[in-house]
Formats: structure tokens, C-alpha cells, sequence
């Protein structure tokens, strides 16, 4: 229900600094996805909004309250916060539904037996929310996983928390029970108005679930977009690849176009300031600089001759594997030197060994060159 | 047995109206002697059933701050050690009298109870009474590699051992430790354990106190015990050792501590020590239990009780010898 | 998987572990100044006695081979009750933990009375064994029902026999619960008066107790006691380092527990011996002995069933109050283990098993001495007794809770604390919830041990107090070992309840793994 | 290096069978991967294969050793089979060089000097095979989830089986590290020329990854086929449903085309034998059949009114939904009472809102309807 700013956050365990100044600013009601590759502080981050890891430095803002700032630390119990970890962490020893009534305001204070009723009450609300209105006499252990997820947002939500925090809540579950979960999860969190992040593996998950995603790497904050500025405008080329296939290419600058391999074609120039220092504008004419491609900007035409090649505007290449996931399939296409990855539906699958003509659609992006 | 709630156990110093005992003798033993002293008196008792060495040990550690009004103990050397340590306050002289000195204490800080003999018991089957030797000297000698039972952690045992020392002279007693040590003794850890082992045929001899073959023919039936006595006047092995009381500092002056100890010398209590424990009697005039030989002809005039507590030598010379 | 926190622990947890560590130290800081009031010269004068290295070798000797043989006895039982296709496995389990009940003065008089030639080593060894198996066998048991046989697939499908299989895959797991037993056996071991003494084998807590009896040198007894602490020290840190190593190395199996249970076969017949045999020749032995001199008696002594009865209440009340105050000892120093590791959890740790290695006579003086320095107003109550229980066997205790706590996974607590609980409603609501199988069987072991204890009952209870075991010794101090018997088949009875409960325990601990595989 | 054949295979723990009369047949050198629920019998057939579980009835042949039949049942150490557990599960007090030297034939019988420089040389071979030439000396708990699977699969590899065994070996890897290992894997196998069988809950790593795909239910196996042929052309309604996604449409058969809320649609009968016992032949016409439709093979185009829609040859319909993965999108469009799934690329993203016609591309299935 509140706005989350994180400024400048620094955070340890024993020597080195695990988080080194991260922030950030997740609107009300907003859901943020943080990927990023294991061990680059994603647990850290979320333990330290919640206050179970206390920050070296920097502060963390939920709505108007201060809760971690210089010298000060708020308990985790004090800062009203929903948590989801990965495994559910569901009380094995309650109920279904004293696993949510235990985190309900109501199951606290108050005379006994109103406390009841409203309890009562307050969770077959939840639950219903959760769409698990008849299991609440189970025990965790006769849940699927999925249903155990459920459970443990419900429990989040229950005290009606200002942000709710979720540590890769699907990772334990198989895909097609995940991507099932993914949206009902979005949707319960909006219908709740809550501020939310969500740490996933899964860039595809993370793309498609959030208004924000935060691409994050060595305990820093590379990239914190909408989903489409980060998969088609990633701050960097690690970015580029971390979330979605890319293929690198090197270029020339000339002006809105880069000379490659796959020739002259129409470019966008993203300065990599966090790399490399480089000015923001653009480069000079005939800088170097690395030309990312998307494995479905790639459009293959097969062709009968070698001659043809050269009409379409592509190289001459030949089509040398197959990976097939059924609604599309990845082909891996040799052109020379050059060895591409060109994403093709169903429909414009070739067998290996079909020579084709590689033409690029769209506007690529161009980024600096690596020393 | 007194038992009680374990709320109820407060310390006794507290209530005057009950006199607290410490007993390093069986409660089965003296239990139903104690319980004929509060129906003959009506002083109330608490009694602690330990140990001896135990009680001893915990006498030590409480010093003064002891409830302990009485210390009954099984033998003279307890009574001793905490009279050393200056925990017992002097029995009145007319009381201490009428135990005849050897058998109490020389300052009268204990008063000598009961009589016991050191015996040597001995496999009847394997045995008759003319083999079993007369003297333990002659235990060291080969014929009995292997066969001799004692415990020498034992206190009535390291008496015997002083005895030895004081009658025969240091060096010969050390000697004689040092033959029977490597004469392959059977080493137990109190002379019950040394007595069933005669019994069972498992050492043809035994040195041990008398009144352990009565406990045991009680239990067993007479005519089952394989164990037999043999005893040993005017040797070492057979002397006399007492058990005895103490009242102790915090009860100086106490009427009815003083009226305990005053029981166990009378003739009534000595009596009874006569009939159910099959000990000798200290105060003059009451008779041996039957069957035994008197108290006098056991008693070696050349050694003096006193003479008993230079402890640490023995125990110097049992460790020398491996022993301890 | 281990749940570990990497943080400093809480001070407060820090303060109570310390603090029980130090109440539990007692027993340590007695023989201190016992051994320090003996003078250097009299320490080193012990060593020139030919007896003492005898003695330690002895000590050694018995606690090295009564550890190794439970091993090989309680394992291979734990492997049959947790992993094979049984028939009635209830019954084999419960049989399993009996032996617990039988004090080890009484299985060894038992023996002796059958057969009156065993005597020495062996026979020290022989009942030793018996009484101390269930130490290995239930916590092994425990560890092979909550591990995977994943290991000894691959194990398998590799070419390996079953035998290497196991050795391979299942043994590091189990590894640490192994050497947890061992180590209770082995301080159990160096710390037996009853059950060595009978067979007149000698150890130092032989030579302590005839130090006290004989010489009343209570110098000696302690610098022989001392002893014993720094074997008892060598034993417990020996097993720290192999358990920190094996729960290093295991730490990172991520098994989902996934097992089958092994068909017999036609080892059938030699399995139902292992479990059958050690248990009936430690509880159906002195058992039968003990009836039998019942009737043989030749004077029945009077039998008052009222002082059984009361002596046994006494027995049931003061061991509950020892187990409590084990547990209220053993909690913040167990989880203080399961959670945190560095050099201070190390030595807390180390100090709170200490005093399972010495006799009960020396934890009963030094609670004299202290009580009556610190709380001269309940010296010589039921509160002194109950605490000098907890503290001779709140080792026991720690262990179960140790293991208990650190099942729990920390996630669970995270998740209370960010519902509004601090850290004790938290600690309250979740961990001692879920560690309470755990507990409660570290409780029922401390007070099945309580029950049996003699020495520092003889020094410490209420005057006037009886209990089963006090009553027991005063009659068969004097021989009456007919007039024993109804208080020994108490004594075993009543502690069989404890016993039983523990097996039950164990077995339903397995609430925790299901829910956080 | 050995086919591996399954005929009538019946396994059962206590009272029902948990396999029901499972054939199969792996050529030499090739990779069957099995999916299937979670519960199905996945495990327990390549338990029963590797001879860690007794089957009931049926046999089982590894190249021409007969290991499992009436009465005989070969122990698991003889069978020459590689086993590579979800876990991993490394010998966790074992070096990964050790590790891996354990399934080395040299590391038993021989004379030690002699064993240890075959070892030490195998080893290496294997670690570079698995790319992990440096990590000999790390114990397991040193490991990231991927590395450990490759020291299991050398460990698997080093004793020269004739077939491997995988049971969910990406199971615990994030999706990144799962699809770089899941290439390496497909190679090494290749490399190694090794008959396999690959457990896995993702579908599109079955279809990817296997030159056969192996769908089970419920102990029995409904569909073995090359991933195409079960991708396009799947057994069963249920099949079609679990390795991708699917929408089922009531329609009418008339000869070669179906009747349906998409129109007139050309179409393939596909008997559903094994539910329903239907004849093999096609339906009478006008007979009721379910028309399986994949997201994929939805077109959209923008409409500007909603008169256009007809002209198209579809229905009008609306897009109410928007699931972003990056390189594509799902697009979830309402047209009266049906609610469809449509795939799009990045480049045909509609915003929500947007009027569309819906027209399918290509041939769709009929199968016999449900009662
Ligand atoms: N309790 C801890 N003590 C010391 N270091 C830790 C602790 N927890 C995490 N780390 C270290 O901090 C770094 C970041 O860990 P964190 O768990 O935040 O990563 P993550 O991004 O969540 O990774 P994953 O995707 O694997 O969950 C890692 O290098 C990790 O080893
Ligand atoms: N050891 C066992 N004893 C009894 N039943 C078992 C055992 N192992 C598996 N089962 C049962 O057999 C069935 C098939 O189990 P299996 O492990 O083969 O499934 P699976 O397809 O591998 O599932 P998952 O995808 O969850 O791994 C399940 O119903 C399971 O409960
Ligand atoms: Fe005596
Ligand atoms: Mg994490
Ligand atoms: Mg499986």
C-alpha cells in the first residue's frame, strides 16, 4: 500500500559488501521483478528491506516511514512487511488456517472470543483469495507445492503488510504448475493494491509478471526498467544477455547505422556509462562498437543458389542445428566465421543443412566496443 | 525407613524439636534401633543413610555449617578424620568411661559403639578348618598365589595393615604388602564382594569382618553359606576394629544428642547389637554373640587403637605396592 | 540441511547459554580448588604411584571398547529398525531403548549372581555394552529414518556391493548421530562407579571412591577425578572436530529423504537376534536374578508397600524436576549450537559436557559445597537434588536439543518476525514448537538416567528422603537382595516408562522432515 | 553404445502397480526423454531399469544382455548403467576428482601404483569432457548447482556404461544455467555415443534436447514418438495439453475439415485409441469432435471496425490481456464466449483493447469428442 525507496543501500556479512549502494523506488501498488545470477544479493536485498539483515549503510523508506536509515534499525516484527520465501516455509504444525491466522492483527489483542470470530472471518476471506477456500482444515504436508504457495501469500497478506516480499516463490515448482501460479499471484497482489518485489531466476517470469524489472549483478543495481525497455533496451550488454538470447556482433558506427557482418543496417546507440565511462553521445563515425541482435530479428529465406544471397541483402549461410521447444524452434545458422542463433515458428522450421539468406528486421542496438 | 515428600525436607537445624543423624551404618541394621530410641525417649530423629566414607566426605565439606547433630559410623577412622579436622565437640567424660580405652577414642572426641573382628573366611569346600592358616603371614607364601581375596581400599582392611606395622615394624610390614601384592591377589572393592567370592568358589580366602558371614547366612540360610570363618587371636590379621559415634560441634552440649549417644551404650542397644548384627558388645557385662570367641581373646595387648591412625603411611605403603 | 545463522548471536541468548554453561561448571571449579588446596607436590606425588597409570589405562582401556562395541551393535540395530521390512517394528523399537531402564550396578549384579566367575574386563566390558547401546541405537535410528538412500543408488549403479554402498553413501550421514552416541557411551563409560566396581575391574572412579572411603583423602580423590575431566575433555573435543568436519562435508547433500525398506530375507533370523539378544541379556537377566532371590529369601525383611510407593513418587518427582532444570540448562547452550558457530559456542558447548564424565559423588560434593556457599537456605532440599541431577545429565540433553533445534528451519522464524513476533514469541510459537519432540526426548533421557542415579542422591536429598534407588542400595549393601528385588522391578518398571516414551519419541519426530523436505 | 529395450515392464511397491505394462525401445546412441505429472512412474521405471527396484513382469535388455525377465533380476552393479540423480548426489566427502575416479573400472581390482596413473589420466579426460579441467580437488559443497551435475554425469560417464540414466538432472538449476547445461549435456551423450534416458518435468527441454520423447500417465506410456511428431501431431487431447499449450474447440467433422467457432478449418483425424477404443478410421460427418488449436497458430490482425471481421473469414474479437516473455508474447483475446490464447512475436504486440480478426493458420486435429 506504500511506496518503497531504497537509497544508497550497503550491506555485509563478514568482510566485503555483499549489496554496494543500491536504490531504488518502487511506486505504490507496484510490483517489482529483481533477476539476477545467484549470489548477487537478491536474498540479501529483500532480508534487508524486511530487517533480518541489518544495512552498513544507506536507508530504506516503506511510504512515510523511515525503517532503516543511519543508526537506525527497525525489527523485522515492527515494519510491516509480508515475506514469501522460496520453499513457502509454511508452520508445519498449524493448520492451513492458523497458518494464516497467525499472521493476522486480529489473532493478536483484543478479548478472546471476538478475536475468534474476526479471525475466523479475516481467513476464509484469504483464503478465498487465494482460491483455497476448502483446504483450510490441512495440514501443510497434504499440500502440493502450488497450494503451498498460496498458503504462504495468503499468510503474507494477512496482516495487511505496507510491501510484500517474494524470494523466487515459484522456484521449487515445475514449469507448468509455475507459469499457472505466476498469474494468479500478479493478480492477487494487485486486487490487494500492494506494493510488492519479486526476486526470480527466470528473466522470462520476471519480464512477464512486473510493471518493474531490476536487473541486478555483483551486488549492483545494473538496470530498473519496464519489462519492454529492458529485454529491447538493455542498459548493457551483459543486461542484453541476461535476459533473452542475443547474439554480439562487431560493427562500425556510421552515423544511424552500424557496418556488421550481416551488413549495413539501421542502429540505435545505448551509452554503457557503467562500463566503460564513455561519453553519452553518440561515437564518432567508424568507432568500433558491438552490434546486438535478437535471435527472432534474425529472418531466414531459404534459398536455391549461392547467387541469390546477395539480392535479399543477406550473407549466404546454412542452417547447422536444431532446437526444437514445439511452438518455436531455435536454429543454429553458420555463415563463415559467424555462428548464429535465429528463433523460427513452427512454421518456418528447415531441416539442417537448408542454405539460407540471414536478413535482419528492425533497428538493432550498438553498444560500445570491449577494450 | 522415614520417608517424605521431597518438598517437606527442609534443613533440621532449623527445627530443635528433631535431633538429625547422620548414619554411616545400613539402615536395616540400625534403622529399627533407631526407631526403639524415639518410642523410648520421644526425641524425634531425621536420619541420612550413607556411607561412612561418604558421610565423612560430606562432613568434611559442610564443616560447621552440618545439620548433623550425631555422626554414627561404621569405623574408627572416619570419626577420626573428622575429628582432625576439629568438626566433633568432646563426649563427657563419665560417658566415654564406660567404654574401656583401646576401644574408644584416647580425647574422647568419639565413643567407641560396637565391636568387629577381622577373620579370614575360607572355602569349606576346598577347605577344612586345620589347613586355613592360623596367621596371615603365611599368605604370602606360593601356595596361595592366586587364592587370597581382600579389599585394600578397604578401611578396616588398611586398619589391619597398621596393625601390622605398628606390631611388626615397618619394614616387615612393608614386605609382607609387597609378597602379597605379588602374590596374584584377588583385588575387590569391600568385603562383601570378598565374602560372595569365597562363596562362590572363586577365592579360597577371604579376609573380611566377621558380622558380613552373618549378614549373609541371614539372607542365604546358615547351612547354605560355603564360606566359613576362621578366626585369628593375637594376630595382626585378626585385630579388633569399633564402630562408634561422634557428636558433632553445632550440637555441643545438646541434651538429646547427648541421650542418643547415651542409648547406643546402653545395655539395651548393646544387646541388641549382639542379637541382630552378631557384633561385640564394647560395654563390659553384656556377652558376645554366641558362637563366637570373646572379645578378649582377640585383642592384641601389645597394640593400642591410638596407635591406628598414622593412615597415611599404610596407605603409602599399599600404593607402593600397587595396590592403591 | 543444516540451518545455520551466520550472525553474532543475540547477547541475551549469548549471556543464558554462559550462564548455564557456568551453573553446569560447578562440579569443574570444585575440583579446582579441591586440587588446588592439595599443593603441586601432592599432584605430582600421584603420578609416582605404580597404580595411577594402571588406572588410566583401565579407564581408557573400557570406555575405548564398551564405545566401539555399541557401535557395532547399535548401528546395525538402528539399520534393521529404520530400514528393513520388519514385523512389528513398535515392539522391537521400544525393545530397543529398555535397556536404558536397567541401572548398570543392578544388569551387573544381576550377572554376577548367574554366573559369580565373571569378574575384570570382560565382564565390565560385556555389561557395560548391553546398558549402553540405545545411546548409539535410537539416535542412529533417528538419522537413518530422516536420510536418503539416493547415495548408495548411485553407489550401486557404479559397481559397488551393498555393503560398500552403504559405507559410501549412507554412512557419512549418518556419521554425526554415530558419534553422538559414542560420545554419551564414552562419558557414561568414564563416569560408571556401579557397574565396574561389582566386577571389581579398576578405574579411577573406583580409585576416587576409595580415595574417599579408605583414606578420606579428598585431595586425592579429586586429582583423580581431575583426571577424568581431562579424558572426559579429550573425548568431547576429539568428537567436536570429527563432527565438524562430517557435518561439513554433509552439509552439502541436498537429498530429498527417499528410501526403501531392505527385505530380509534369510537374514531374517540373524537380524531378530541382533535386536532381540542385547536388550534381553541386559533387562530379562538382572530382571529374572532379582525375582528369583525373591523367592529364595530365607528372611523376607518386612516389605512395607507404602515405602515403595512413596519412594517411588520421590523418584518420579525429583527425576522430572532433574529433567527440568537439564532442559532449562541444555536449552540456550543447544541452540546456541545448532544456530551459531565460532570459538565461544565452541567452549560453551565443550564446558556443558564436562560434567557427564565425572562420578556422581564428585558433582554431589561440589553441590554441597557450593549450595551451601550460594543458597545455604536450600541445602538439602529437593531443589538441590533436582539441580545437581540436571546438572550431571544436562549433557544428554544438549545434544537432542542441538539436533532438534537446528531442523527447524531458520526461514520459519524469518517468516514469524515478519509477521509481528520478536524473537522470543518467535523462538516460543515456532522453533520450541518444532523442536519439541526433540526436547521432550532429551527430557525423558535425562530422566530415565535420574532415576538411576545413587551417589549424589546418597549426599544430596532431603533428609529422611527415600527414592527406589537409595532404597535399593541400602539392601543390597547388607546382602538382602531378596528384600531388594520389589525395589529393583520398581525401579526397572518405572524407568521402562521413560524409555518407552523416548522410542516413541524418536519415531515421531518425522513430523518436521515430511513438511520441510 | 548398446540399444535399450523395455517389453511388458510391470513395477509395484506394495499393493498397486505403479508401472503398468511399459514398452520401449532407445536405438543405440540415441536420447529418449520421458515427461509426464509429477507421481506417474517416471522414477520408478529408470529405478527398475537401472535394477534398483524389482520390476513384477516384463523385461528389460541392455544390447544383448538380457537384465531383467521372469525370475532374473541382474543387481544394479552389474548392469553397466550410468545413473545421474536429480541431486546430483555427490559423494559429499569425496573430492570431485575422487568423485568421479569412484565409477573409474581401474579404481577396483588392479595393483594400486598401476590404478592410481590410470585414474589420475581418466579423470582428467573426464574433467575435461565436463568442463571442469580445474575443480579436481574441490569437495562438492565447493559447487554450484551446475558444476555439481556435471561431476555427476562424469561420475556417470567414467565407468563406461552402456546406457545412462538421467532423472531430472536440471530439476534445481535456474533457468539460465539449465539451458547452458542442457546443450552440453545433449553433446557429451553425443560425444560419448551413449544410449540414454532423460527424465525431465519440462517439456520444452524434452523437445529440445531428445532425438525421442517419451509422454507417460499415470504408469503407462502414452505416446513415444520423435519431439515433431508429439508436438504436432500428439496421441491424445491430454498429450497435446502437456507439451504445450493448447485450446480445445467444440466442432463438427465434415470430411476433411472441421466445423468450429473459428470457421471452417482444414483438419487431420487423429484416433484417440487408447481413451475411447474409436474406430481408426475417420467420423461419419456431422460428428461431434474436439479441434485442438495451438496459441501459436492464431493470427491477429488489427481491425478498425468491426464490420471488417467477416471479410476476413474469422470472428471479432478483443485483446484483454498481455503476457510479455520477451522474445515473444501471449496475448489473451475474447470473442464472445471463448476466450483464446494467442502467440505473438515482439514485433505483433497488441496493446489491450485492441479490435482484432482471429484466423488460423495452417491444418488443425480432431480428435473424437468427450463423452
Ligand atoms: N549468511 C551469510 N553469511 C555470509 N555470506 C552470505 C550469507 N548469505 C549470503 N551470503 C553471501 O552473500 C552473497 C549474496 O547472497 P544472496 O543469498 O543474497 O544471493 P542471491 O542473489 O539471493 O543468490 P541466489 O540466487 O543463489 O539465491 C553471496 O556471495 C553469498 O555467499
Ligand atoms: N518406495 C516407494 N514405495 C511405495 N510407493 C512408491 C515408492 N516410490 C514411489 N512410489 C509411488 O509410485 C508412484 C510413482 O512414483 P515415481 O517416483 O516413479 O513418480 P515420478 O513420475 O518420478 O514423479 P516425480 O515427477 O514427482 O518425480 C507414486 O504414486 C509414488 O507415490
Ligand atoms: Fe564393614
Ligand atoms: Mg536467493
Ligand atoms: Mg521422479
Amino acid at each position: 500500500m506504500s511506496r518503497l525507496e531504497v537509497r544508497d543501500l550497503v550491506v555485509g556479512y563478514d568482510a566485503a559488501d555483499v549489496l554496494r549502494s543500491v536504490s531504488l523506488d518502487v511506486p505504490d501498488g507496484s510490483l517489482l521483478a529483481i533477476v539476477g545470477p545467484s549470489g548477487c544479493g537478491k536474498t540479501t536485498l529483500l532480508r534487508t528491506i524486511a530487517g533480518l539483515v541489518r544495512a552498513r549503510a544507506g536507508e530504506i523508506r516503506i511510504g512515510t516511514r523511515m525503517v532503516t536509515t543511519h543508526g537506525i534499525h527497525l525489527a523485522p516484527e515492527k515494519r510491516r512487511i509480508g515475506w514469501v520465501p522460496q520453499d513457502a516455509a509454511l508452520f508445519p504444525h498449524l493448520t492451513v488456517a492458523e497458518n494464516i491466522a497467525f499472521g493476522l492483527p486480529s489473532a493478536r489483542g483484543s478479548a478472546k472470543s471476538a478475536r475468534r470470530a474476526a479471525t475466523r472471518d479475516d481467513v476464509q476471506r484469504l483464503l478465498a483469495l487465494v482460491g483455497l477456500g476448502a483446504l483450510g482444515d490441512r495440514l501443510p504436508a497434504q499440500l502440493s507445492g502450488g497450494q503451498a504457495q498460496r498458503v504462504a501469500l495468503a499468510r503474507a497478506l494477512a496482516s495487511a503488510p505496507d510491501v510484500v516480499l517474494l524470494d523466487e516463490p515459484f522456484g521449487a515448482l515445475d514449469p507448468i504448475l509455475r507459469a499457472d501460479l505466476r498469474g494468479s499471484v500478479r493478480e492477487l497482489l494487485r486486487e490487494a493494491g500492494v506494493t510488492g518485489i519479486l526476486v526470480t531466476h527466470d528473466q522470462a517470469e520476471a519480464l512477464s509478471i512486473a510493471d518493474l524489472v531490476g536487473v541486478m549483478r555483483g551486488g549492483e543495481l545494473l538496470q530498473l526498467d519496464t519489462p519492454e525497455q529492458v529485454y529491447r533496451r538493455p542498459a548493457t550488454p551483459w543486461v542484453a544477455g541476461f535476459v533473452g538470447d542475443a547474439v554480439f556482433l562487431p560493427g562500425t558506427w556510421h552515423g544511424d547505422e552500424v557496418a556488421c557482418a550481416l551488413g549495413r543496417l539501421p542502429a540505435d546507440w545505448v551509452p554503457d556509462d557503467a562500463a566503460t565511462a564513455s561519453p553519452l553521445e553518440a561515437p564518432v563515425d567508424g568507432a568500433s562498437v558491438a552490434v546486438l541482435v535478437r535471435p527472432e530479428e534474425l529472418a531466414l529465406s531459404p534459398l536455391a543458389a549461392d547467387a541469390e544471397a546477395q539480392a535479399v541483402g543477406g550473407p549466404a549461410a546454412v542452417v547447422t542445428g536444431v532446437s526444437y521447444t514445439g511452438h518455436d524452434a531455435m536454429l543454429t545458422v553458420v555463415a563463415g566465421d559467424l555462428r548464429l542463433e535465429a528463433r523460427v515458428t513452427a512454421a518456418g522450421l528447415l531441416p539442417v543443412g537448408t542454405r539460407v539468406a540471414v536478413r535482419v528486421t528492425g533497428r538493432v542496438l550498438a553498444y560500445p566496443a570491449r577494450a | 525407613a522415614c520417608t517424605a515428600s521431597p518438598e517437606s525436607g527442609s534443613p533440621s537445624t532449623e527445627g530443635e524439636d528433631t535431633l538429625t543423624i547422620y548414619a554411616g551404618r545400613n539402615e536395616a541394621l540400625v534403622g529399627p534401633l533407631l526407631e526403639q530410641f524415639t518410642e523410648d525417649t520421644g526425641i524425634e530423629i531425621d536420619v541420612r543413610y550413607a556411607t561412612s566414607p561418604e558421610l565423612n566426605a560430606l562432613l568434611l565439606e559442610e564443616g560447621e555449617r552440618t545439620p548433623a547433630e550425631v555422626f554414627l559410623s561404621q569405623d574408627a577412622g572416619a570419626l577420626g578424620s573428622i575429628a582432625n579436622a576439629g568438626l566433633t565437640s568432646p563426649i563427657p567424660a563419665e560417658l566415654a568411661d564406660l567404654i574401656p580405652a583401646g576401644f574408644t577414642s584416647d580425647d574422647d572426641s568419639w565413643i567407641g559403639v560396637t565391636g568387629r573382628a577381622r577373620v579370614i573366611a575360607y572355602d569349606g569346600e576346598h577347605l577344612t578348618p586345620e589347613t586355613v592358616p592360623d596367621t596371615v603371614d603365611a599368605l604370602a607364601a606360593p601356595e596361595w598365589k592366586g587364592r587370597v581375596a581382600f579389599a585394600p581400599g578397604n578401611a578396616s582392611f588398611q586398619s589391619f595393615i597398621t596393625a601390622l606395622r605398628v606390631l611388626e615394624g615397618e619394614e616387615a610390614a612393608a614386605e609382607w604388602v609387597d609378597a602379597i601384592a605379588a602374590n596374584d591377589p584377588i583385588l575387590t572393592d569391600n568385603n562383601l564382594a570378598t565374602l560372595d567370592l569365597v562363596n562362590e568358589g572363586q577365592a579360597d580366602i577371604g579376609l573380611i569382618n566377621h558380622y558380613y558371614w552373618f549378614e549373609r547366612a541371614a539372607e542365604e540360610g546358615e547351612e547354605n553359606m560355603r564360606a566359613q570363618l576362621e578366626f585369628l587371636p593375637g594376630d595382626p590379621g585378626g585385630i579388633v576394629n569399633v564402630s562408634g559415634a561422634a557428636i558433632l560441634k553445632g550440637a555441643e552440649g545438646d541434651p538429646d544428642a547427648l541421650a542418643f549417644v547415651e542409648y547406643l551404650v546402653s545395655e539395651k542397644a548393646q544387646r541388641y547389637f549382639v542379637e541382630d548384627t552378631f557384633e561385640y558388645p564394647l560395654l563390659p557385662g553384656i556377652a558376645a554373640p554366641e558362637g563366637l570367641p570373646s572379645l578378649d581373646s582377640l585383642v592384641n595387648p601389645e597394640l593400642d587403637l591410638a596407635d591406628l591412625e598414622s593412615l597415611e603411611q599404610t596407605q603409602q605403603v599399599l600404593a607402593d605396592a600397587g595396590l592403591l | 540441511m543444516p540451518h545455520l545463522r551466520a550472525a553474532r548471536p543475540p547477547r541475551a541468548l549469548l549471556v543464558a547459554a554462559v550462564v548455564a554453561c557456568a551453573l553446569a561448571a560447578i562440579p569443574l571449579g570444585y575440583l579446582l580448588v579441591r586440587v588446588g588446596s592439595a599443593g603441586f607436590e601432592d599432584v605430582l606425588a600421584v603420578f609416582d604411584r605404580p597404580r595411577v597409570p594402571v588406572l588410566i589405562g583401565n579407564t581408557v582401556l573400557l570406555a575405548a571398547s564398551v564405545t566401539l562395541s555399541t557401535v557395532a551393535i547399535g548401528v546395525p540395530s538402528a539399520f534393521l529398525l529404520a530400514r528393513a521390512r520388519l514385523r512389528a517394528r513398535a515392539v522391537w523399537t521400544v525393545l530397543a531403548a529398555l535397556p536404558l531402564a536397567v541401572p548398570s550396578y543392578l544388569a551387573a549384579y544381576g550377572w554376577l549372581a548367574a554366573l559369580p566367575w565373571m569378574q575384570g574386563f570382560w565382564a565390565a566390558w560385556f555389561v557395560l555394552t548391553l546398558v549402553a547401546v540405545p545411546y548409539v541405537t535410537l539416535p542412529v535410528a533417528a538419522a537413518l529414518r530422516a536420510g536418503t538412500t539416493g547415495l548408495d543408488d548411485v553407489a550401486r549403479t557404479l559397481g559397488r556391493g551393498p555393503l560398500a554402498a552403504f559405507r559410501l553413501g549412507t554412512w557419512p550421514q549418518i556419521r554425526p548421530a554415530v558419534l553422538a552416541g559414542a560420545l554419551l557411551v564414552c562419558l557414561y563409560t568414564l563416569s560408571d562407579f556401579g557397574g565396574v566396581a561389582l566386577f571389581r575391574y579398576q578405574v579411577l572412579t573406583t580409585a576416587i571412591q576409595q580415595a574417599y572411603g579408605a583414606s578420606f583423602n579428598r585431595d586425592y580423590a579429586a586429582i583423580l577425578a581431575s583426571l577424568l575431566v581431562l579424558l572426559a575433555l579429550t573425548v568431547v573435543i576429539a568428537e567436536q572436530f570429527a563432527r565438524g568436519r562430517a557435518a561439513r562435508q554433509f552439509g552439502a547433500v541436498t537429498g530429498q529423504p527417499r528410501q526403501r525398506r531392505v527385505r530380509l530375507g534369510q537374514w531374517t533370523a540373524p537380524a531378530v537376534v541382533l535386536l532381540a539378544v542385547p536388550s534381553a541379556l541386559a533387562v530379562a537377566v538382572p530382571v529374572t536374578v532379582l525375582v528369583v532371590r525373591l523367592f529364595e529369601a530365607q528372611t523376607l525383611r518386612a516389605f512395607h508397600p507404602a515405602e515403595l510407593v512413596a519412594a517411588t513418587g520421590n523418584t518420579v518427582l525429583l527425576s522430572a524436576g532433574g529433567a527440568l532444570v537439564a532442559i532449562a540448562l541444555a536449552l540456550p547452550i543447544g541452540v546456541l549450537a545448532a544456530r551459531y558457530r565460532g570459538r565461544v559456542v565452541r567452549a560453551v558447548e565443550t564446558t556443558g559436557y564436562l560434567a557427564l564424565g565425572l562420578p556422581g559423588i564428585v558433582v554431589g560434593l561440589s553441590l554441597v559445597f557450593f549450595s551451601l556457599a550460594a543458597v545455604p537456605a536450600l541445602y538439602q532440599t529437593a531443589f538441590v537434588l533436582a539441580f545437581a541431577y540436571g546438572v550431571l545429565f544436562m549433557p544428554k540433553a544438549i545434544g537432542g536439543i542441538r539436533g532438534a533445534t537446528a531442523q527447524v528451519p531458520t526461514s520459519l522464524e524469518d517468516v514469524s518476525r515478519t509477521l509481528g513476533n520478536g524473537r522470543l514469541r518467535t523462538w516460543w510459537l515456532v522453533t520450541a514448537r518444532l523442536a519439541r519432540p526433540g526436547i521432550a526426548a532429551a527430557a525423558l533421557l535425562v530422566a530415565v538416567t535420574a532415576m538411576k542415579e545413587l551417589p549424589a542422591t546418597l549426599l544430596l536429598r532431603p533428609t529422611g528422603t527415600d527414592t527406589l534407588a537409595t532404597e535399593l542400595w541400602s539392601r543390597t549393601d547388607v546382602s538382602a537382595y531378596g528384600a531388594a528385588a520389589p525395589y529393583a522391578v520398581t525401579l526397572i518398571l518405572v524407568a521402562a516408562v521413560p524409555a518407552f516414551l523416548l522410542s516413541h519419541a524418536r519415531a515421531g519426530a518425522g513430523e518436521l522432515e515430511e513438511a520441510t523436505a
